[in-house]
C-alpha cells in the first residue's frame, strides 16, 4: 500500500484536475455555455482521488450526480468530459448523458447516476460478473451521505456480504445532501451500519488527507481482491460550492464558520505541502503540475467548444443494439 | 382575481389546505428549506413572509432523508391512520424508487381490504422535461399510474388548474398523484382571491373549434393553443380540450367534442407506446368510430430514452409545429410526419437543482 | 410489565386460538375449501401472541403473508378470517382480501402484505401519525427473516430513528425464507443491524417461550411510548408446516433432526405447563381452554360455510372512495 | 418435434442457453431448490435429472436474499460487465420492488451513455392472474413496462413460443421482460428437439379468418381461439394473431390483418387504462382508418384490482364469451357490453408457493 514518487504526483495531479475541471465547468454554467447545472467535486478532491488510486485501471466503479470528479479521479481525459457537459458529439456519451448521467468505460466507470443510490446495485452486479468470471476484478461505488439513506444500500452491501463480492462501498459524508444536514436525517453513525451487515466499517475522519482515504480503501480493496468481501468505508468531507452550481437557496443551512474552517485544511494544499515537505516534488514542480493541469482544462474547453453538436438524428441511435426503428 | 404563477399556485393551494386542516402534513425532501419554491413565501427566501416551517413548525413539515420508499409508505400509513399527507417528490423520475408503495399499497389497500382504508394522500411530482436535464431527471410517467387502477391522475396545464386541483387533491380521500410541468412554472395566469377547488374528471374547453379536436395533455396544452391560433389563419378551426384529470377521465366531454368536429389529434408529451394519448384513442375508436372522419393522430414523444444534449432533446416534444402538422394531415393536407429534427435550439435553462 | 392471571390466560388463549384455526384452514387447503394457499403460524404462536399482548387494544400493527396468526393474535374475532379465506362477504374484507392480503382495522390490524417488506413502512407510517397527532399508540411491524434483507426496512429503521417514531420493528427469524435458510442470505446478524441505526437491537434466542417474547416486546414499546423512538426486535422461532399449505418442494431443505428439536419446545405446551406450575390454571381448566377454542374454530368454520358468496358486482366497489365508475 | 408444457419448455430454454454460454446464470430467490419449476428436471425433484444446481453449480445458479431491488440492479451491473444473467423474480407483482432498476438503469444505461454499454439481461416473471391469488399476486404489469423505451418485453403464449422466444431473449444484448402466464404453465404443444430462436417484433397468425381480426395477448390466445371456433359456426369467421413480442411490436402484421377484415378486436389480460390493446387500437386508428369498417373494441381486465373471492375475480378477465360478445358487435350484432358477471365459477387453484 505504499505509493511510488509517481504515483504520489498523480495523485496530486488527478486533484488538481479534478478542481480547476469543476472550477471551469462552473464558471461555464454561469456563462451559459453548459445547459442545466453540474455538481462539484471541489472540496472533496482527497476523497475521491485517494479512492481511485486504491483502484487498478481495470477496476470498476459507480458513481452519482457529482459526476466528472470520479472519472477524472480514476483517469478519464478531460476534453470528451467537457464536451459531454456542453452535450456536444465529441462528449463521453457523444453528447446523450451530459452532466449527472455520464460514463467512461474506458476507465471502468459503469456509470454515475442522476437518481441517489440508483448506482449502487450496478456496481455490486459488476462485482458478481468478476467473481463469477474469476476475473480479478474489484468495483467501488461511490455516494453520499444522503445516499446512504436508500434502501438499496443495505440490499446491496447484505449481498455482496453473502456473496463475499469484491466490491467497497464508499460513502462521501461531506455532512449534506442538499439543503439537510446529514445528523437530521441520518439515524446512528454511517460506517457503523456495516458490522450489522457482517462487514468491515471504516470511518475515515480526516477525508481531506487523500493518503488517510487511500489507506482505508486500499485495505478494502486487498480485502476484496483476496476473496474476502465488502468493507463499507465512510469518509468525512465537504464540499465548498453550493450543492449545484446556479443554485441559490433562501436559507443559510450551511454555516460560515464551518465553511471557513474547512478551507483551511484544503486537500490539495494540505497535499501539496506533504508532497514538498516529504522531498516528493519542489514547490516548482508543483506550480509546473498546477500550470500543466490549467492547460490541460483549456485544451478541454476547446475541444468542448470545437466539437460539432450532434447531428439531431442522433437522438434515435443507441437505444438497443439492433434498431427497433423508433423513429416517431 | 389576482395573477399567480403556476409555481406559486400550488404553493397558494398547499398554504391553505395546511390552514384548513391540521391534519394535512407535508413531507419530503428539502421541503424545509423550500428547495423546489413551494414550502415558502413568493420568492425563495426563508426570510421573506410565508415560510411554511415557520408558519406550520417541523411537527407537521416533515423535512426527510432521500428514503422515497419509505417516504411514500409512511404517508401512506399516515393516510390510513388519520393524517392527510402532501408528499413532494420533487421529480417525477424518482417516483419508480416507491413503485411498489403506489402499487401495492396506495393503490390496492382500500380495495383488498373490503373499504376499511381511506387513503387521503397526495403525491406532488415535477416533470422536467425539455430542459436538458438528461435520461433521469426527463421522465414523465404517468401513462403508467394510469395503468394502476385505484390511484388518481392529475396533469394540471395552469396557475387556475394547479391551485384548484391540488386543493380538491388534498380533500379527496383517495391517493393523488398530481404531475406538474416544470416548463409551465413559470407561466402566469387569472386565479380567484378565494379558496376554490376543482372536481375532478371535468375537461375544460381550452379553445373552441369546429373542424378538429385536439386533446392536449400538460404542456401540450400551451402548445395545442399556439398551434390552434396559426391554423386559425389557414382557416383551420380547432377545439382543444385539456382533460386535467386523466384518471378520472372525461371520456364524455372527448366523445362530444369529437362527435362535433369529427377528427381527433392527441398531443401528450409522455412516451408514445401506451401513452394516454393511447387511451384517449382508444376510447374515440370505441365510442365515437361513427363520427371519425379521419385518422386519429398522436403527437407523442417518441420511444426513445431522453438525451441531454440541446442539440437532441428539443426536437422530441410535442410542440406547436408537430401538433399544427397533424392538424392539417387528418384535415387532408399532406405534411411530413412529426417529429422532424429542428436543428439545434438554444436550450432553455432552469434554476432547480438536481 | 407483569401480567394478571388473566391476561397470561388470554396469552394462552390466543395462542391455542391460532394453532387451532391454522390447522383447520391447512385442512381445507388440502379439501379444496380455500381456494389458493394459506401460510400457517404453528410453530411461531409464542412469537406471534408475546409480541400482540405487549400492545393495547388501539395500537397498530401491520404484517406479511403468514397473516391469520397476528390478527389473531392481536384480537380479531375468528369467523370473519375464515369466511375471509374462503371469499365469503362475511370475511373481514368481504372477500376481497384473502389470506395474505388481510386487515383488521377493528383491532388495529391495518394489513397484512402478499409482497414481502411491503407493509413495514405502512406501520411505519401510522406511527409517523401517532406522533404528529399526540395520540399515544405504539405501532409494531412483523416480518420475517426473509424480509428483512429488503431495503425498506432500513429506510423505515433509519426515518423512524430520526423523527422518534413510537414503531417496533419485530423479525420473526423462523429461519427460513420459503426454501432458503437464512444464514445462506444474510449477513451478519439481523438484531446487530439496529445499532447502526442508532436504536436498541434485541434479539429473544427463545422465541417459544411467550413470556420471552412478551418482556423484549414490552421493553420497546414503553421506549416508544415514552417518545425515545424505535426498537428492532428480532425472534428466533420455527414454523412446523412447509412454506405454504399445499406446497410441496423437492429438496429436503429442512433437516427432519431440526424439527423434532424445536417440536419438543411447543410453545403452547410450554405456556401451559408454566401456567400449570406457578398456579395460574390447573390442568382441567387448560383442557376446558382448548375445548372452548376447539368450539370457537367450529363456529368460525360454520360461519365461513354460512355466509353467502359476496355478489360479483362487488368486484366493482371500493375502489375508491367516490366511485368513479368502472365497470368495464 | 416432442411435446413439452409451457413451463418445461422455459425450464429447457434456460438449460439450453446455460450449456451453449458460460456466461448465463440464473439468479433468483430460491431458484436453488427450484420452487418455480423452472431449474430443475421434469417434475420439480432435485433428485430428478437435471437439476440446475447440480449442473452448473452455484456460481451459476444464484439463490439470492429477497431483495429485488439489488437483484435486478446486479444483474444489470453484471450484464455490463461480462454476464448474461437470467434473472427469475417469480411473481410479476414483485416487479415493482425493482422499479427504478428497470427504468432508471436497464432501460436507459445503454442510450445515456452513448452505446457504451450494452445489457444482455433477461427478467422472468409469471402472472398468476386468475388463480384466486389476492391484489398482491395478480399483476399483469407489462403495459408500464411497454412505456419505457429500451425494454423489450416478451409475452409468449404456448411452449413452443415460450421456448423459443426465451432463447432468443438470452442471445440478445438488449434487456428482455419475459411475462409469463401462469395459467397456461401447464399447456402442452409441441417443440422442435433442436435448440431455436424465434425473432423477436413477429406475430404469429395462429388462426386464419376474413371478418374480423382478434389480437390477443398471453392468455387471451387461447380464449380468443376458443371464441373464433365458436364463431365459425355462427358463420363469422376470425383471424387470430398473437404479437408474442410486445416491444418490438409486428405493427406491420396487425394492420395488415385489419386492411383485408375490416374490424378489430383487441384482448388483452391487462388493466383497460393504457393497456396494450390501447396501444394496439390506437395504431391501428392511426394507420388503418382507411380500412376499418366499425369501432375498434377492447376486451381488456376494467379497471379495477383484483379481487381473491373465487365469486368475484373470473368475471373480470377478457374470455372466449367476452371476445366472442366483442367480435359479434363488430359484425353489427347487438349484444351486452362485457365483462357482465358470470356468476361463480370453480376456482382454479395452483400449487405455487405465494
Ligand atoms: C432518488 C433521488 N431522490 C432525490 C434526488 C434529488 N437529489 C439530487 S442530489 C440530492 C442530495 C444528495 O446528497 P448526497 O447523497 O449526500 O450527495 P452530495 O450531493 O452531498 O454529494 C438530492 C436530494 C435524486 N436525484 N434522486
Ligand atoms: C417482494 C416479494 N418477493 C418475493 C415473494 C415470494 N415470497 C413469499 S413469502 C417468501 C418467503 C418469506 O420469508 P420470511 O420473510 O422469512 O417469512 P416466513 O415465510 O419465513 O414467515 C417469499 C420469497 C413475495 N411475496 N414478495
Ligand atoms: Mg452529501
Ligand atoms: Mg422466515
Amino acid at each position: 500500500m505504499s505509493l511510488t514518487n509517481e504515483e504520489l504526483l498523480e495523485m496530486q495531479r488527478r486533484m488538481v484536475r479534478i478542481r480547476r475541471f469543476d472550477e471551469r465547468a462552473s464558471k461555464m454554467v454561469k456563462r451559459g455555455q453548459i445547459p442545466g447545472t453540474v455538481h462539484t467535486s471541489i472540496g472533496q478532491e482527497a476523497q475521491v482521488v485517494g479512492a481511485c488510486m486504491a483502484l487498478g485501471d481495470d477496476d470498476y466503479m459507480s458513481g452519482n450526480h457529482r459526476s466528472h470528479g470520479h472519472p477524472i479521479g480514476k483517469g478519464s481525459p478531460l476534453g470528451p468530459l467537457m464536451a459531454e457537459l456542453v452535450g456536444k458529439s465529441g462528449g463521453v456519451c457523444g453528447g446523450k448523458g451530459g452532466s449527472l448521467h455520464l460514463a467512461d468505460f474506458a476507465v471502468g466507470s459503469l456509470g454515475e447516476s442522476g437518481i441517489v443510490g440508483s448506482s449502487i446495485p450496478i456496481a455490486t452486479g459488476a462485482a458478481l460478473s468478476s467473481k463469477v468470471l474469476g476475473n480479478g476484478k474489484v468495483s467501488l461505488a461511490f455516494f453520499g451521505d444522503g445516499a446512504a439513506n436508500q434502501g438499496c444500500l443495505y440490499e446491496a452491501m447484505n449481498l455482496a456480504g453473502v456473496w463475499q463480492l469484491p466490491v467497497v462501498f464508499l460513502c462521501e459524508n461531506n455532512q449534506y445532501a442538499l439543503s439537510t444536514p446529514a445528523h437530521t436525517v441520518t439515524s446512528g453513525v454511517i460506517a457503523d451500519r456495516a458490522a450489522g451487515f457482517g462487514m468491515p466499517g471504516v470511518r475515515v475522519e480526516d477525508g481531506q488527507d487523500a493518503m488517510a482515504v487511500y489507506d482505508a480503501v486500499s485495505t478494502a480493496v486487498e480485502r476484496a481482491r483476496a476473496g474476502d468481501g465488502p468493507t463499507l468505508v465512510e469518509v468525512v468531507t465537504y464540499r465548498y460550492n453550493e450543492h449545484s452550481e446556479g443554485l441559490r437557496l433562501g436559507t443559510d443551512y450551511r454555516n460560515a464558520d464551518e465553511r471557513t474552517q474547512w478551507l483551511e485544511r484544503d486537500p490539495i494544499v494540505l497535499f501539496r505541502r506533504h508532497l514538498v515537505e516529504t522531498g516528493v516534488a519542489t514547490d516548482e514542480e508543483m506550480d509546473a503540475l498546477e500550470a500543466e493541469v490549467l492547460d490541460e482544462v483549456e485544451q478541454a474547453f476547446q475541444f468542448s467548444q470545437d466539437s460539432p453538436f450532434p447531428d439531431p438524428e442522433v437522438a434515435f441511435r443507441d437505444l438497443y443494439t439492433e434498431p427497433i426503428g423508433v423513429t416517431s | 382575481m389576482t395573477v399567480m404563477s403556476y409555481l406559486g399556485a400550488i404553493g397558494a393551494a398547499q398554504r391553505e389546505a395546511m390552514e384548513a386542516d391540521e391534519r394535512v402534513v407535508i413531507i419530503g425532501e428539502d421541503v424545509e428549506a423550500n428547495v423546489y419554491g413551494t414550502t415558502g413565501g413568493s420568492g425563495k427566501s426563508r426570510a421573506d413572509k410565508g415560510d411554511f416551517l415557520q408558519m406550520f413548525g417541523s411537527n407537521r413539515i416533515r423535512n426527510t432523508p432521500i428514503s422515497e420508499e419509505v417516504i411514500v409508505g409512511a404517508a401512506i400509513g399516515a393516510a390510513m391512520t388519520g393524517l392527510r399527507p402532501i408528499v413532494d417528490l420533487s421529480y417525477s423520475s424518482f417516483l419508480y424508487m416507491a413503485m411498489d408503495q403506489f402499487v401495492n399499497q396506495a393503490a390496492k389497500n382500500r380495495y383488498m381490504f373490503g373499504g376499511q382504508a381511506s387513503l387521503p394522500v397526495v403525491f406532488r411530482s415535477a416533470m422536467f422535461y425539455g430542459l436538458n436535464t438528461g435520461a433521469h431527471h426527463s421522465d414523465r410517467p404517468y401513462p403508467m399510474f394510469m395503468n394502476v387502477p385505484g390511484l388518481k391522475i392529475v396533469v394540471p396545464s395552469s396557475p387556475y388548474d394547479a391551485k384548484g386541483l391540488l386543493r380538491t387533491a388534498v380533500d379527496t380521500d383517495d391517493p393523488v398523484l398530481t404531475f406538474e410541468a416544470c416548463t409551465l412554472w413559470g407561466s402566469k395566469g387569472e386565479v380567484p382571491e378565494e379558496e376554490y377547488s376543482i372536481p375532478f374528471g371535468q375537461a375544460r374547453t381550452v379553445r373552441e373549434g369546429t373542424d378538429v379536436t385536439v386533446v392536449a395533455i400538460s404542456s401540450a396544452v400551451p402548445e395545442a393553443v399556439a398551434a390552434a391560433e396559426q391554423l386559425a389563419e389557414e382557416g383551420i378551426s380547432v377545439e382543444v380540450i385539456d382533460p386535467r384529470t386523466l384518471v378520472p377521465l372525461d371520456t364524455a366531454a372527448i366523445v362530444e367534442s369529437v362527435s362535433r368536429t369529427g377528427r381527433l389529434v392527441v398531443a401528450d408529451p409522455a412516451h408514445r407506446t401506451c401513452s394516454a394519448a393511447a387511451e384517449i384513442s382508444a376510447i374515440v375508436a370505441e365510442e365515437a368510430f361513427g363520427s371519425l372522419l379521419a385518422p386519429i393522430v398522436r403527437v407523442t414523444t417518441p420511444d426513445t430514452q431522453i438525451p441531454f444534449s440541446p442539440a437532441l432533446e428539443k426536437q422530441l416534444y410535442p410542440n406547436r409545429s408537430y401538433i399544427g402538422d397533424a392538424v392539417r394531415r387528418v384535415t387532408g393536407e399532406r405534411v411530413s410526419v412529426p417529429p422532424t429534427p429542428e436543428g439545434v435550439d438554444d436550450a432553455l435553462s432552469t434554476q432547480a437543482p438536481r
